[in-house]
């Protein structure tokens, strides 16, 4: 079955990544298909390739962009919600002349259109809220 | 592809976080992807639909203006949950936009009928 | 198809029973699981890593069946929609 | 300059967020500052007491056992809101550290002698 | 010196009133004010700014006095400690 | 009097910063001093100078940094709560080894024990909480 996620807390303020991260490999595990994640709302500092987990803690980023390199999966994070909140890529740190760019790269940053495309597309859409 | 049924259950109050208006905008987005799109205002959700917001006290847009724009984008199914509009001391005429209002019973069916719902 | 509602605050369980069909499922998760440590009204479903994290395994009632991850995609295949109250 | 009356008043459970972590490490670093330092474990903020924790299991540290660790940076004075832990369920035996409870008008003075007070 | 109470969820309320005393001032602040949209028990302050934004000016009981962010500078002022509950 | 602020909310999950903002404007205005705004918790979001505010909202990162440079206050960081969050200066990414840095040239990134510093030197703590 095609699974569609939507992160919506971020790192440390929620554990929606975190939950959201497991049930990913869980599924995946069973054979099914997660097609894209869609990082909304504070769920997009999931995306920020300068968090340094705590030594005693595993990394929320190195956790979603490993399974993303092993399975057909897109990390998209929505440019709405990433812009105001600091999670910017090459291309918008070049528009907005910012002095950093931090999103990995394993990360695409897309319209909120692709939120309702993903619903489209997968036979389900499972919400980690904040 | 036959157009999905979504539903965006909105239970956010609307200042406090960003979530309600980033919710309102991705129901505005739904809208134009010719979908089948309706929205329930539900518990403290229904704060974002009260008259004489005035966001700039606070740095933010009014939601309850981002809201009267949904009938713009041809979201017209636009639900509210009869006892939590009660729980707030509110009536119909206390909001910015006409809307249906669902019983409990009303509420799950429109759930039951979706394909996907949205959460805020 | 029955829908799955997942609630990951104990404080939203009451918002998601009003609007919860008998044949529907719940799912506790996260700071959710919290609200199978009170009397509970109906059967749930509570989360495996989120319990063992908070030390709750002993103080579970009968109305919760504990399910691992794997268990939690099982629910999603099952159901639809998916609704999250938080 | 004589010590300040520093009280951590402790209300949120503790993996959903990182506040609850966050707010202990705050506590040990006060320890070691010479202060009046208190804590006041109420609400939700009890469950960070509760034994059997396991933080491995959600990819956090266990917060249960920073909290034993509070005696060890000379953090001695700690309170639970005695109404909070009956209304969870739970009894002092349940806990990871022996505490001082304290009622209503117990937790309304304490608050009334400090210099400051930091939530989580 | 009296207490200040800073209440800045609506839920958050009770959990203030249980441990604050007669003398006592409480601010509702950010959604603290919804708390003033329901009977209060007490008298307290709401913030202006958060009253304008979310339309609930004309709404309020005789209970909740209105102050600025200036009058919120002066609660503090003339309170100690200042405790915050969310 | 001496007032000092700690803020625990990130900007657009919570109003915080948004709110000690104000009231550090106006305390300033009313003749106090404000030696110190300690952002802490998921507060520490407020120091990323690459968050672009929409259009029609102040920037809170603009409010800060103005306020900030016509008073003596300092903005401090906490390093442990930011560097988790992906907040951080020059001097962590070239320690590091992280691809870029954020955090703004006004904002100093300092230990916890300046929370407890500023209570001892302040007459008051005011904290806005997520």
């Amino acid at each position: 079955m095609r699974l569609a996620l939507a992160v919506h807390g971020a790192p440390y303020a929620s554990q929606s990544s975190a939950s959201a991260l497991r049930f990913a490999r869980a599924a995946v595990a069973g054979g099914h298909e997660i097609p894209r994640v869609f990082f909304y709302h504070d769920g997009v500092q999931a995306a920020s390739a300068i968090a340094v987990a705590p030594q005693d803690e595993p990394s929320p980023l190195d956790g979603w962009v490993a399974l993303a390199a092993e399975h057909d999966m897109e990390l998209a994070v929505c440019i709405a919600a990433s812009l105001k909140r600091g999670v910017v890529n090459e291309e918008e740190r070049a528009r907005y002349s910012l002095s950093a760019a931090n999103v990995h790269p394993s990360f695409a940053v897309v319209g909120l259109g692709q939120l309702i495309d993903a619903v489209m597309q997968a036979d389900r859409l499972v919400t980690f809220a904040a | 592809m036959a157009p999905r049924r979504i539903l965006f259950l909105l239970r956010q109050p609307p200042y406090a976080t960003s979530h309600a208006l980033e919710a309102l905008e991705a129901v505005l987005v739904a809208g134009v992807f010719d979908q089948v799109v309706s929205v329930l205002f539900a518990d403290d959700g229904v704060w974002q639909l009260l008259r004489d917001q005035d966001g700039d006290a606070v740095g933010m847009r009014t939601v309850g203006r981002v809201a009267t724009a949904l009938p713009q984008y041809d979201v017209n199914d636009i639900y509210v949950c009869g006892e939590s509009l009660r729980r707030l001391g509110l009536s119909p005429d206390d909001l910015v936009l006409p809307v249906t209002l669902l019983d409990g019973a009303g509420q799950q069916a429109l759930i039951a009928g979706q394909h996907a719902v949205v959460s805020d | 198809m029955a829908t799955l509602h997942l609630v990951n605050h104990a404080r939203a369980l009451p918002a998601c029973l009003e609007r919860a069909g008998a044949d529907d499922a719940v799912l506790l998760l996260e700071d959710g699981v919290y609200a199978a440590a009170a009397p509970l009204p109906r059967a749930v479903y509570v989360l495996a890593a989120d319990v063992r994290a908070r030390g709750l395994g002993a103080r579970l009632p009968s109305e919760a069946a504990v399910i691992d991850d794997a268990g939690f995609v099982d629910l999603v295949v099952a159901h639809q929609p998916v609704v999250t109250w938080r």
